[in-house]
């Protein structure tokens, strides 16, 4: 085991909605600069988990801490490191690509440029054009680019390679390498062991909420059916 | 004080929206517009209107605040944006002035477009001092969108919105249309007891109340997790 | 039956309160702790029945006439307890509603659901037997007063919240949202109320009330304090009926861990 | 109705005001005490 205080830590964490617990006690660890894979069917509480993580959601019992930061209490400070990619891509659909990267990079005071990272991902052409135009491919793409706006420690990754073409899910490999290189700590779910196990060692699974399989991702492929 | 700088960012990204949708703005005009033609048919005779006209003024700026309000917070919620500003982050105080300065600067827009519309249309005597009326719709504009901002804030999420935001609105707003209204009226009929000050001090008490209460509930709305 | 002004107690009062001790009584026989009532409230909720059976009476048909306003003002019996306690229920909810704010309490939340429900209903009271008050005294039912205004907003405020409560499904939100709300209306108050004094004032004075005699202000007070200890009974159970639906919400058990 | 009240500017009668106050508070109390006994929690209460 690493030492606890680096990297992402995850104690006993759950989060009901209602009566539902969606998520019990729920612990995992990722080392700091490695990335871990969350596996399991829809409605088994992946995006619960990673937006508790992304301390959107406040956790009912138990808890996370980055780094030996405890992350709900610290959430002001550490939602500055902290990139959530997800459906919701907290886009503007008036404003054209480059005037939403720009007015996200203002808005957090972010230093971005914002013609590299367009270029990036791809979408240098089409900057100009309102991203109410853009299928949902294209509009993942500037979801990337608005997490790299941030240059995130941690990185959480809700299904990255939904809705994207080949092309596209080359591109968004390179730049999960990219972010990786730098020294992040990254958590990704997908219903594709086999897409994510290039960038995380490790797996685990969840099935109603709950823990129910953890080992190395090149295992992940016989339990994917299991679900 | 940290999240200061933050406002102007939020109140450039505000107008930049509704520059881009500017059909939206022109609709709460028009709207507004037509507000005004049908008080003026609902009424007995045209010689009424000129006592009337700055009542139906803020009746439209009212009217016009809702719809625009509820866009606003509409326009966050299309992609979650709201919770994305939360978690990029932008600190919500800053969120809450640079959406309520964003609204009150529309308003003042809107309150530009149908001023001269109810000049023509209602031919009150401007008696007064037009620069007084400059103060009376800033003021006015200000106490609409301080409780807007949070209250569309709450309804929007809530479901039936359209018809709850009027329902928690407008009581809260009584005075500043008691207020606006009176101010502008006896601006237009000549204001010989000087009672435009008081009226518009009520108006800049409740906008300090307002602004500086709202912000501090808006927080514990946005951020609860 | 002796003058009113001399006796001790009000005769409701007093039979309410040998209910309690006959209560006690009961206890102690079957031996139960003497105080053991099944709810506490209801102790509350006996004697301001009785006071208020005792009060009315004694406003109908034991308070003299009033000097200007003649029988009318035993409208006032049933009016002034309930403005009183609307003023009194409501600021409950604004200090609940900051209190949920500051300590997150649940308790408070439900507090804050209760008062607003019960402000609700004394405000409608208030509002009606105010106009059946106004109608044969100033001649007609509503009166652009700055009470009457204040009154009316802040009764369709609370509305607001508590139908702004009935529709937000999360729990917590509902609880947040709803002490944000009851804040708002309660400020707004305040503000409607010196404006409308304001506007007013234009154009004619508030008229003072002249002196009220003595056995007047007596029947006054029982009945307010009648509807007092009836408000508390309204609140508790009401409160109640919020704590017994937040059981329901409770959080299940969470489950054993599966992978140790 | 004493005749010498008459004129003196007091309001005369309007009891159907008084009995309708009265009555509307008593309609108002037990209407809401009855929507409690029908809302309250059965059983398990404590």
């Amino acid at each position: 085991m690493t030492d606890p205080s680096s990297g992402l830590v995850v104690r006993s964490l759950s989060r009901r909605f209602g009566r539902r617990w969606v998520l019990a006690r729920v612990s995992l660890e990722v080392p700091r600069g490695s990335a871990l894979m969350l596996l399991g069917p829809n409605g088994s509480g992946k995006t619960t988990l990673l937006r508790c993580l992304a301390t959107a959601l406040k956790p009912h019992d138990g808890g996370a801490t980055f780094d030996g930061v405890p992350l709900w209490p610290e959430r002001h400070t550490l939602r500055r490191d902290i990139a959530l990619l997800s459906h919701a891509t907290a886009l503007y659909d008036d404003l054209s690509a480059r005037e939403n990267l720009s007015a996200w990079a203002r808005m957090g005071a972010y230093d971005a440029d914002v013609d590299a990272l367009l270029a990036r991902v791809g979408l240098a052409d089409t900057g100009a054009r309102p991203t109410r135009d853009f299928s949902a491919g294209m509009k993942r793409r500037l979801a990337l680019a608005k997490a790299l706006v941030k240059t995130p420690r941690l990185l959480l990754l809700d299904e990255p390679f939904s809705a994207l073409d080949p092309h596209g899910r080359a591109l968004m490999g390179d730049v999960i390498d990219e972010i990786l290189d730098r020294g992040a700590t990254m958590v990704l779910t997908t219903h594709h062991p086999g897409l994510g196990a290039r960038f995380c060692p490790q797996a685990v699974r969840l099935t109603d909420g709950q823990v129910t399989w953890r080992g190395p991702s090149s295992e992940a492929q016989v339990h994917a059916g299991d679900a | 004080m940290s999240w200061l700088w933050q406002v102007p960012a939020v109140v450039a990204k505000e107008l930049l929206v509704e520059w881009r949708e500017r059909s939206r703005v022109s609709g709460l005009f028009f709207y507004s517009f037509a507000l005004l033609l049908m008080v003026a048919f609902a009424m007995p005779n045209t010689k009424m209107l000129a006592d009337i006209a700055g009542g139906a003024l803020w009746l439209g700026l009212l009217l016009a605040s809702t719809r625009s309000l509820d866009q606003s917070f509409k326009v966050e919620l299309e992609n979650g944006a709201l919770e994305g500003l939360v978690l990029w982050p932008v600190d919500p105080l800053a969120l809450y002035y640079g959406k309520a300065i964003a609204n009150t600067l529309v308003l003042l827009l809107v309150a530009a477009a149908i001023v001269p519309l109810v000049i023509v249309l209602y031919h009150p005597e401007i008696k007064g001092d037009p620069w007084q009326l400059v103060g009376i719709l800033v003021l006015g504009s200000a106490a609409l969108a301080a409780p807007g901002t949070l209250v569309a804030a709450l309804t929007v999420q809530a479901r039936g919105s359209s018809a709850l935001l009027p329902m928690l609105l407008f009581p809260l707003v009584v005075p500043v249309v008691l207020a606006s209204a009176r101010a502008t009226m006896l601006l237009f009929d000549g204001d010989l007891m000087g009672q435009v000050d008081d009226w518009m001090m009520l108006l800049l008490a409740f906008d300090l109340v307002h602004w500086s209460l709202d912000g501090l509930l808006f927080t514990r709305i946005v951020d609860e997790g | 039956m002796p003058p009113i002004e001399s006796l001790p107690i009000s005769p409701g009062a007093a039979v309410g309160l040998v209910a309690l001790v006959a209560i006690v009584v009961a206890n102690q026989r079957a031996g139960r702790t003497p105080w053991a009532l099944p709810r506490w409230e209801h102790a509350f909720g006996l004697v301001g029945l009785c006071t208020i059976l005792n009060g009315q009476y004694m406003g109908l048909f034991e308070a003299p006439r009033e000097r200007m306003m003649g029988e009318v003002a035993r409208i006032l019996y049933v009016h002034v307890p309930s403005a009183w306690l609307t003023m009194v229920v409501f600021l409950f909810t604004f200090l609940f509603a900051v209190a949920f704010l500051f300590t997150g309490r649940k308790v408070f939340d439900q507090l804050v659901e209760a008062t607003i429900e019960v402000g609700v209903v004394l405000a409608i009271l208030l509002q009606c037997t105010g106009m059946l008050f106004a109608k044969p005294t100033w001649g007609m039912y509503w009166d652009w007063d700055p009470r009457l205004v204040s009154t009316a907003v802040m009764t369709l405020s609370f509305i607001g919240v508590l139908t702004l409560r009935s529709l937000v499904v999360d729990a917590d939100q509902r609880a947040t949202w709803t002490s944000v709300g009851a804040i708002l209306a309660s400020t707004s108050m305040a503000v409607t109320y010196y404006s409308v004094q304001w506007w007013r004032s234009v154009h004619q004075m508030q008229s003072s009330p002249d002196t009220v005699a003595k056995p007047i202000v007596l029947v006054l007070r029982i009945n307010a304090f009648a509807l007092l200890f009836l408000t508390v009974w309204f609140v508790a159970r009401r409160w109640r009926i919020a704590a017994a639906r937040a059981r329901e919400d409770e959080a299940p058990p969470l489950p054993e861990e599966v992978l140790a | 109705m004493t005749p010498e009240t008459v004129g003196s500017g007091v309001i005369q009668g309007g009891w159907e005001y008084i009995y309708a106050a009265y009555a509307l508070s008593w309609v108002m109390l037990i209407g809401y005490t009855a929507s409690l006994w029908f809302r309250a929690p059965r059983g398990g209460e404590e």
